[in-house]
């Protein structure tokens, strides 16, 4: 149930984005959620619709928007493309919750299959990023 | 936007002051010390925490005998009480495998991990520094601003030259550095006050060599029984003026 | 596309072996013992590089007295010859000023003095490793492949807790391992004898701790006549075979 | 005059880049050269055109074109982005000395003009780029 805490950082940055874009009145918060970080779709949502935004007024009313990312690795030694679907067996409960908790420790657990190296970039689908917010005092595309 | 920035005030609000115990070097004592003052300073009555930084190669769960066993998670993840010290290492979830993590990735961890770590109300928490003038040590300097610096030395030439740069670095960035303290003091000689002195910082005192620290490494009490830690109690004390 | 991946293998065309002193851990001497090991072959007639990849705190300069001047160049630049070893480290660049480097930048710093050093023709080249399972040891397994690992430890258990972990890192990748050697030796015990057998790997031998060490540090002269410096010599020896 | 062994590493990319795309002549070498560095252009472009290409039949009669690129930083503390004309005075003859060999000692000499901090990424403007190559058989696309 870290969820909340990541649900909840995603509220804050949500009025953080706000603020600076002068924005009075958020509509929608659009969130992109990566694979690799396994959270848990129904706490994650909701924490972010019913126990959060009525922590600020902007967010008042405001419509959340999860998509999902799937995980894109590359590895620097060969330089193949893989994701969680081409790892051979299924990580441990012990592994998927570390890397549910740090996504990073991916490189204590993934090896690539192409070359057995842990040595890979996480291209996309590692964890929560604040895609965007939408709303009346003009739009905020997101940035890193 | 990584929304994890925006979480980090309020995951620290009630953390009254942050100490980074860092040297550049490694192996001049960082985490037995940051260890121990931690341990020190919550005997003392004081509400501590105990944050080790050093990714992929911790240590600080050894040295307080804090296991690798997951946090408990609600609202966030708790951190272990360990001897009366809150701790967090990413030990506890990587246990026994090498995480090789690079520069980016162990910003990332960092990130993460301050996100997430429920800290709660700390009189001071203790940061363990990698060695080295990398990543983390800037991420702390980005991320954990107002943190003041405590800088390890030995009385030798290879120590002495990278903790002059890190000095060097920390002085020019201006961040707070709380001083300058000696570790494994064997005989007399006054290099590394010398060299606190030159870079016109406090230095705090020295820490003797111990030959029965090894032993008493993995147990709180018998750490506490150690003439290291007697050294590193005073220490605490004249931290907390 | 990077042109300076594809000059490393020319410019390492005339070295016929690469050794890198790791253990993950800081402070074991990886440095010292690189040096000294460097020393010992140039004294038995090898020809010898000696490459400090700590960018963040280098110290090879140090122990090997070589100073921070500039390499000469032309065509590329020459490595410093101090004692007999062909020398490169970063502090031939920037002398006295730290240089904060985050992961991605010791890459490139790696990558460009790879592609511009002229190392000639080598027995040997010896790479000391920073501490730490990041960017520089990953580097090394990937620019330099075929380069055996020669790992420290010391009879710690935080110690002996990183060289676990950058063994099993190691043998997973399945780069070739030459061995470990245990370092700062005082008494008794087997501890890091036995991480080696536990892992499957040669134990090449003890180099004792020696108080001498430290004054002999700048001066090759002085290092030869250490006792530090006759068990690096037999080490030196075994590694020939 | 260690650029001719940054022009030696631009030749041998060049061959690597046209075996690998299949070309069988090259025509034109574009290079980038980022300014941090501050080469010789006329060493660089002497050895390029005059010293090295002869090394190897691809390369035969081909043009090497050399665009220079000017030096983006962008500080992770303050998020300023400044070049090398918002530095103040000039660097001393060793820290443009010790750039030249290693860029990334930009690091040990240069300071954000906003913060003062280190702690900056060189966004453009760094070194020697192989840009693309050109060529009969096919294009190639530069590539990181
Ligand atoms: N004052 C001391 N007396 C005896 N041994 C010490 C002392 N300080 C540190 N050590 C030992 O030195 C080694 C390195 O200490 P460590 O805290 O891991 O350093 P760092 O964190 O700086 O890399 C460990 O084996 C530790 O037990
Ligand atoms: N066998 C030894 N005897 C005495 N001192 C040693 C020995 N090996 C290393 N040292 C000292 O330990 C410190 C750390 O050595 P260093 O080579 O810098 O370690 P590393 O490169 O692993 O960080 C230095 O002060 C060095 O002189
Ligand atoms: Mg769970
Ligand atoms: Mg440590
Ligand atoms: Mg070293
Ligand atoms: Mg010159
Ligand atoms: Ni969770
Ligand atoms: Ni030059
Ligand atoms: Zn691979
Ligand atoms: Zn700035």
């Amino acid at each position: 149930m870290h969820e909340f805490a990541l649900a909840d950082a995603v509220v804050k940055a949500a009025v953080r984005a706000a603020r600076e874009a002068g924005i009075d009145r958020v509509e929608a918060v659009v969130v992109r959620v990566g694979e690799l970080q396994q959270i848990a779709t129904d706490l994650f949502e909701f924490s972010l619709t019913q126990v959060l935004p009525p922590s600020d007024p902007l967010l008042e009313g405001a419509r959340f928007v999860v998509e999902r990312e799937a995980v894109v690795f590359r590895c620097r030694v060969c330089g193949r493309e893989f994701g969680t679907g081409d790892l051979g067996e299924a990580p441990g409960a012990d592994e998927a919750e570390a890397v549910h908790f740090i996504p990073e420790l991916a490189h204590a657990f993934v090896r690539c299959p192409g070359c057995g190296s842990p040595d890979f970039d996480i291209l996309a689908g590692r964890g929560v990023t604040l895609e965007r917010i939408e709303g009346r005092g003009g739009d905020l595309p997101g940035s890193p | 936007m990584d929304p994890r920035a925006a979480a980090i005030e309020d995951r620290l609000a009630g953390v009254r002051r942050i100490v980074a115990v860092g040297g550049s070097k490694g192996g001049i004592g960082k985490s037995v010390v940051a260890a121990a003052l931690s341990l020190a300073w919550a005997d003392g009555g004081r509400r501590v925490g105990l944050f080790d930084l050093d990714f992929t190669s911790p240590t600080g769960h050894v040295i307080l005998g804090a296991g690798t066993r997951f946090p408990s998670e609600e609202f966030g993840i708790d951190p272990h009480v360990v001897a009366g010290v809150a701790m967090m290492s990413v030990a506890f979830f990587s246990g026994e495998a090498p995480a090789p993590l690079r520069g980016g990735e162990a910003t990332n961890a960092l990130l993460e991990l301050l996100a997430i770590t429920r800290w709660g109300n700390l009189d001071v928490l203790v940061v363990d520094l990698p060695p080295g003038l990398g990543d983390t040590t800037l991420d702390v300097v980005r991320f954990l601003p107002g943190t003041g610096f405590m800088l390890l030395g030995t009385a030798s030439i290879v120590v002495l030259e990278s903790v002059r740069r890190a000095l060097r670095l920390l002085g020019e960035v201006g961040v707070p550095i709380v001083g300058v303290v000696e570790n494994m003091r064997r005989d007399g000689g006054d290099l590394v006050e010398g060299l606190a002195r030159s870079a016109g910082v406090p230095f705090l005192g020295s820490v003797p060599y111990d030959a029965g620290l090894e032993s008493a490494l993995g147990n709180p009490g018998r750490l506490r029984r150690t003439g290291f830690f007697d050294a590193v109690r005073r220490l605490a004390g004249r931290l907390d003026g």
